[in-house]
């Protein structure tokens, strides 16, 4: 039945952290791929025509359910990692930047308050410490990576306004 | 930028006062206590006349923010578990707390990295299931069988002793046997207490010896690293020979 | 604008991972509550009108989108974590299929890291812990037993093979 179709498709889309090929979809629920695209031509139009503030995108081959540009900013804090304080984000950044550093050197740079930021994006699985004898060498984690679907730290510098 | 207070102001200040104006310029929640201590006796070498209730005082005041900074560091370091292998609550609140409040504090415009931003995405999370979960209980039993099996126990490698006589006994005989073997030379070498010389005997005699040394019954010497160890019977020890 | 309220409290509960109060809705967004609690009715309608595999639901004191149950094993393959952690799972399936039990228990069984799962357990609802002297006893919550669709902790509890 279409409408089991596309609401299979959508359940899909809706859990993914990551677009889904077409193949991966057809197989995963069983149903023929041309019956899954026509369910994904479906939900795009619906979407669109619905004013909705996620649309479906084509990404690497994929298909991933996408926040509209226009309403990133409005709903950051919202979103994963918005609610992390701007002076721990600072903390963050330097040890995006800069990693591997020492602990040390971020406390120096940062401040003693710097111990309750590692400690907090540790916590949040950002960054990792490892001890090299006397001192800690932070850096950020792959999952921190992966999380914001980021290729390296360099590609979360904020646009110069 | 410190507190200016006139030398002979600052003299005549009470302790507080002092800690005050030598730390005017300082963020409360970070006082750089090398610099303090530095302030403190650039401080007392301008006073013409030591006063010696003033830098007692700092002293106390000094080890009192010394200790706290210290006890922070050790915390946040992960430090001072308790049993349940939590951190204590009430210390990691207040350190929380404090934190916090140091974030409202105004932040340097030092340059350190560019502004980080991270992209607004999605992380949705599906509801575990109940087969999940399942799997999970399989998993957790799983584990405790394994840690229910008897771990096979070392065999003894305790230091294997003759079973029978009591130690005390055993001492006293080699004391006896030391007090033949004297027979006018002063030291003995460990070997001639040995007949059998394998690892248990050699560690029974040692054993002993070692009792007899801390009874001041014998002095035990090596002239070389790892050489033959040799016994000397002092002269007092001699006296004791016919007694318990 | 109405449509605007609607799009941004979307916008919002699409990228968040936990559930948003009106209150925080409303402050973040910057609209007053009331057309903020009239854009999530709308929002539900509108979602349950479209046959949409997911809901809008409250919990805990806030909304969330939430996949329907029905498609739970569905869509399994393309997330393969749950919004629980699986060592995590491992000590509150323990705990539902042995409880009521000493927290030492379950710590002799699973390990020290039991207290931090036990902790996060109880924050999220799912187990209570009450003090019984110097331990404490640990069972699951009624919280629990809805979030898998379980009568009581005895439909758990049958024997393993």
């Amino acid at each position: 039945m279409r409408g089991n179709v596309k609401a299979a498709v959508e359940a899909a889309l809706f859990v993914a952290t990551r677009p889904l090929t077409l193949e991966e979809l057809a197989r995963g629920l069983r149903f023929p791929e041309d019956e899954v695209y026509a369910a994904l031509e479906g939900i795009a139009a619906e979407l669109e025509a619905g004013g909705k503030p996620y649309r479906l995108v084509r990404k690497g081959g994929g298909y991933i359910l996408e926040l509209r540009e226009e309403y990133a900013d409005l709903v950051r804090p919202f979103a994963p990692g918005g609610d992390i304080p701007e002076p721990v984000l600072r903390t963050l950044a330097l040890i995006a930047y800069r990693g591997p550093i020492k602990q040390a050197e971020v406390v120096r740079i940062r401040g003693q308050r710097a111990y309750a930021h590692v400690k907090d994006l540790v916590k949040r699985g950002f960054v990792r410490a490892r001890k090299e004898g006397a001192t800690k060498i932070l850096e950020v984690t792959e999952e921190f990576l992966e999380y914001f679907g980021l290729e390296s730290p360099k590609d979360f510098r904020a646009p110069r306004d | 930028m410190r507190v200016d207070i006139s030398p002979e102001r600052l003299a005549r200040a009470d302790w507080e006062t002092v800690l005050r104006a030598l730390t005017a310029d300082m963020d409360p929640w970070d006082i750089d206590l090398v610099e303090l201590v530095r302030r403190f006796r650039a401080y007392l070498a301008g006073l013409r006349a030591l006063e010696l209730e003033v830098p007692g005082r700092m002293v106390l005041v000094g080890s009192v923010l010394l200790r706290l900074k210290s006890e922070v560091l050790r915390e946040m370091n992960g430090h001072h578990r308790d049993g349940n292998g939590d951190v204590d609550g009430d210390v990691e609140g207040a350190l929380g707390a404090a934190a916090e409040e140091a974030d409202y504090l105004p932040e340097e415009g030092v340059y350190i990295a560019p502004e980080l931003r991270l992209p607004v995405v999605r992380r949705p999370r599906r509801k575990v299931t109940l087969a999940e979960l399942e799997e999970a209980l399989r998993a957790a039993l799983a584990q405790e069988k394994r840690k229910r099996k008897p771990r096979r126990r070392p065999r003894d490698g305790g230091v294997p002793l003759p079973k029978g006589e009591p130690f005390s006994a055993r001492a006293r005989r080699l004391f006896r046997k030391l007090l033949s073997l004297v027979n006018g030379k002063r030291d003995i070498p460990f070997e001639k207490l040995l007949s059998r010389r394998d690892p248990a005997e050699v560690v029974a005699r040692f054993m002993e010896l070692l009792h007899l040394d801390a009874e001041g019954k014998v002095v035990l010497t090596q002239r070389d690293f790892l050489g033959e160890l040799i016994v000397r019977v002092p002269d007092h020890a001699r006296k004791c020979k016919g007694r318990r």
